[in-house]
């Protein structure tokens, strides 16, 4: 099984890694070949997805200790397999499927996030406090740039959003430069660790 | 055979660091010790525990929003390594452990890891296979099992080590307000300052990785960020004579990067 | 007021009802999202991706693409504990080709074109800012090399610079938060109940 | 409790509540606030503009419903402009619930302007995958994508014509909330087959642009609601982003006054503790 698992690695990754170099008759091919199995097998765990959160509900159906705790799951599964059959089997453009991806789906995914509006409120009246140096270059660059997204900044300085560009092009920009450049060493690292075998323990469990 | 544009170069940089990795992981593993940069992190992991055994509260961890198939991978690999410590912590303290999943394929890794570290300190009647906890894949409904859980277990601690989306800013939020002991520790960088303003130790981008490296004493690991240094610096040095030498007039070094 | 909008600012105050605390509306609304969001993306995949890159090909004669297929349903042994180390392999698969991809994306985009991107001309007061920035940013994640004042001093510089962008980052995301919110409200103030036009 | 640890101590429901007045008050009483279009935004209408009529503009729909108030009227604001400058509109996707939500955007504008789907315009539809999709989109564009949305054969569809590989695209934009989005579409993409690209970013993903930006390998950036609204400006008409500007500055107001009386409360009792 271990060898086994090493080769499956290297020969999945070794195609695409020569292919990135330059265009090799047969192996650019079999990279491409690849990748479209990579979606393919993307495609397969979408559906993962969907047998987990079943076996979840279901196991919280099997152990629920009163009547009450039926209704979550029971949503859960009438909602999840319900749409799941109308879409595979009408398509997307089926009224039903229609009327929850426009009147469900839509507005609670939006309503979801908007909610962060209201933590982050409280978070930056709670926890934005100029404790140190750190936490003082932060405050200050952050409302910085808040005051000068907003034509009101203009009127209180009239260079501030001059001053807010030049925060997030310059320092901004060289700070997240040194980090992308960083984070790709450790990447290409992380990576060929993967490819070889080496680096397994996201196969562990 | 035709090279594609910047392949020549990606060519040689590749077998440049594989090289430098190699004699790394050599190195190593003949018994090389290089020196570490303290992690007060890593210090406040055994802080965050420590109190949460004294209070007799447990401890919350989630290794964040990513799994494998993800250019994020590296963050929950190094978050899973980081909890096999955080486990063995909490078996030695008797202190119980609750972990939040958001992707179905690290719920199984997280169980055994903590399963094995309860087992190694022979407490394996306190592993609870239910504190595991798989929430969706969803990331609001992850998010909101998580402040579930912070709010209905009051956790003392609560550690969030991996990749993380705006769900960060809801979780530093619950656990500030219950009194928790926030550590966090994330490569994504635009949660990082909620992170940094929120939690009593946050472990910036590589410093995660770095931790990790740390606590596994795996040569793999350690060789890892030894050959990240030496590039880095290395790096350092090149881009400083590129600059000197465009301030000069000269594009030789800009242009060859780009072959 | 047509039902649906209605039915869709019902549940939008429902799952904000979280904000008082958590409560029952608030997980029952939550729950048909979860379903919801899961079933839509495996439909979409199923026939965005399943039908055309797998079974209509399959069906039209490219009979090698059983073995993805059978990696994929491999995938599924995922849910049962007796055979779950089948997964490996195809999560092997996954995660060969995604290592591979990021050298790829790394080498030449991260690594190669970012670092290029530094290298200009000390003429101006910019770039010479961006060019101690990158570089003190660079030095603040060495981990394993001992301090030297330069790169101890670097350090520091690198990480107030960190700082400072964290700093734009957090103002932006306030931006970010906030504009979410003013959609939701133009939507219940305006498209329900027509307050606003 | 003294004032100021009561400046310290304003309870949460306080502050939420304070949120939805805010907010709401600019948007049923409109005020008119002035706008400055920002260079990056600038520089993808120009990008737009300065393609001939005919060539094959693809969007991707890389955003999830939750960042609809942002992403959704970039959208508007670019395909306006796309399906005004004659241009095929091809649309892909990284995430899905985007992607639906665009073909509802886009279905509503061409009927309006008169567009006809496979004509001036293609949804090609959502892929699982993120880099593995463009990495394959890049090698065999028409190996990848066979048929579009509703399943019919591109080759069927009179817009595809053009379009035999990536190389054919003359402008991406990656409509993005994160990753997988704009920063794989340079990586997977611009990088490897030099197609340009722009993006329309959340604001939160605004920082990590700079790089990028600064490289070249992004052309322009709208970011959040602001760089919609200036889109909105640029192409000549006031949606749901310029309506939203005067809850969006009072917003801003807000949490600024918020931090400034948490820190004078917070100062103030540790000035006091220390004395």
């Amino acid at each position: 099984m271990n060898t086994l698992i090493v080769i499956v690695g290297l020969v999945a990754g070794v195609p695409i890694l020569l292919s990135s170099f330059a265009e090799i008759p047969v192996i650019s091919d079999l990279a491409q070949e690849f990748q479209r199995w990579g979606i393919i097998l993307a495609g397969f765990s979408t559906f993962l997805g969907v047998l987990n959160l079943t076996f979840v509900n279901a196991n919280a159906l099997r152990r629920r200790k009163q009547a009450g705790q039926v209704i979550e799951p029971v949503v859960v599964l009438v909602m999840l397999w319900g749409l799941v059959l109308i879409g595979v089997f009408f398509g997307q453009t089926h009224p039903a499927y229609d009327f929850v991806f426009e009147n469900v789906l839509k507005p609670l995914s939006a309503s979801g996030f908007s909610m962060l509006a209201f933590f982050i409120a409280s978070a930056a009246y709670r926890a934005f406090r100029v404790r140190n140096v750190d936490a003082a270059i932060l405050l200050v660059c952050g409302c910085l740039v808040m005051l000068a997204n907003i034509p009101f900044g203009e009127l209180i300085w009239s260079d501030l959003p001059v001053v807010s560009d030049w925060i997030m092009r310059i320092i901004n920009g060289s700070a997240m430069k040194g980090i992308v450049i960083g984070g790709a060493i450790g990447a290409i690292a992380t990576a060929l660790k993967v490819i070889v075998g080496v680096e397994r323990s996201h196969l562990r469990g | 055979m035709v090279p594609r544009d910047g392949g020549i170069f990606a060519f040689f940089a590749f077998l440049i660091l594989a090289t430098v990795l190699f004699w790394c992981y050599r190195k190593v593993k003949a018994g090389y010790k290089p020196y570490f940069r303290q992690i007060p992190a890593l210090k406040g992991l055994e802080e965050a525990i420590g109190r949460a055994a004294e209070m007799g509260r447990p401890v919350h961890f989630t290794p964040g929003s990513d799994g494998f198939d993800t250019s994020f991978a590296g963050m929950t690999l190094a978050a899973t390594i980081c909890l096999a410590h955080i486990a063995k912590l909490c078996a030695q303290y008797d202190v119980r452990l609750l972990v939040s999943n958001r992707r179905p394929e690290v719920q199984p890794l997280t169980e055994e890891i903590v399963r094995q570290a309860f087992l190694a300190e022979g407490k394996i009647e306190n592993f609870r296979p239910t504190d595991i906890r798989f929430f969706s894949d969803d990331q609001f409904a992850y998010a909101s099992g998580v402040v579930g859980v912070i709010s209905g277990e009051q956790t003392a601690s609560n550690i969030m080590l991996g990749g993380f989306y705006a769900e960060s800013l809801m979780f530093a939020e619950a656990g500030a307000t219950y009194g928790n002991i926030q550590i966090a520790g994330t490569a994504s960088t635009a949660q990082i300052p909620f992170f940094v303003t929120t939690c009593d130790y946050v472990l910036i981008g590589e410093e995660l990785f770095a931790a990790a490296a740390v606590l596994s004493v795996d040569p793999a690991q350690v060789s890892t960020l030894m050959m990240q240094d030496i590039i880095r610096i290395a790096l350092v040095c090149l881009i400083a004579i590129g600059a000197l030498a465009a301030t000069f007039g000269s594009d030789v070094i800009r242009q060859l990067i780009l072959k | 007021m047509k039902f649906g909008i209605t039915v869709a600012a019902l549940l939008n105050l429902g799952l904000w009802s979280f904000l008082i605390g958590d409560n029952r509306v608030f997980r029952l609304v939550q729950s048909l999202y979860v379903g919801a969001a899961v079933a839509h993306t495996f439909v979409l995949a199923y026939r965005n991706t399943l039908i055309p890159n797998l079974w209509q090909p399959f069906t039209e004669g490219k009979y090698v693409l059983i073995v993805p297929m059978v990696l994929g349903l491999a995938l599924f042994t995922r849910v049962t504990k007796k055979y779950s180390h089948i997964s490996k392999i195809p999560m092997t698969f996954i995660v060969g080709v995604g290592a591979a991809l990021a050298i790829r994306g790394a080498l030449l985009s991260d690594l190669a074109t970012q670092v290029a991107s530094v290298m200009v001309a000390l003429n101006t007061v910019d770039n010479i800012v961006m060019l101690i920035g990158t570089l003190c940013t660079l030095v603040y994640f060495t981990f394993t090399i001992k301090p030297t004042p330069v790169t101890r001093t670097m350090s520091y510089i690198g990480r107030y610079f960190m700082m400072a962008a964290f700093g734009a980052a957090f103002g932006n995301t306030v931006m970010a938060r906030m504009s979410l919110l003013i959609g939701r409200l133009q939507f219940l103030w305006g498209d329900w109940l027509g307050i606003i036009k | 409790m003294s004032f100021f640890e009561r400046l310290q101590s304003i309870p949460r429901i306080t502050i939420y509540v304070l949120v939805i007045i805010v907010l709401s008050i600019p948007l049923i009483f409109p005020i008119s606030l002035p706008l400055q279009v920002a260079p990056m935004t600038q520089a993808v209408y120009d990008a737009i503009e300065a393609l001939e009529p005919g060539s094959i503009f693809m969007l991707s729909t890389d955003w999830e419903a939750s960042t609809e108030a942002e992403s959704g009227p970039q959208t508007e604001a670019i395909v306006r402009h796309v399906l005004g400058r004659d241009l095929k509109l091809i649309i892909v996707g990284l995430w899905p619930q985007g992607n639906s939500a665009t073909q509802q955007i886009v279905e509503r504008i061409a009927s309006e302007m008169g567009k006809t789907y496979g004509v001036d315009w293609v949804n090609l539809g959502y892929k699982p995958g993120g880099e593995v999709v463009l990495a394959s989109l890049a090698a065999n564009l028409r190996e990848l994508y066979s048929s579009d949305v509703k399943g019919t054969p591109l080759d069927q569809l009179e817009i595809c014509r053009g379009l035999t590989s990536a190389k054919d695209v003359d402008l991406v934009c990656s409509v993005s909330w994160g990753d997988p989005g704009h920063i794989t579409w340079v990586k997977m993409v611009q990088t490897q087959v030099g197609v340009p690209v722009v993006a329309a970013v959340t604001a939160v993903s605004l920082p990590e642009c700079a790089p990028y930006l600064q490289s070249g390998q992004l052309l322009g950036v709208v970011g959040g609601l602001g760089g919609a609204a200036q889109y909105e400006k640029l192409v000549g008409y006031a949606g749901k982003a310029t309506a939203g500007m005067g809850a969006q500055s009072f917003g801003h107001i807000l949490v600024l006054t918020l931090v400034v009386l948490g820190n004078i409360g917070y100062l103030a009792t540790r000035k006091s503790k220390e004395g």
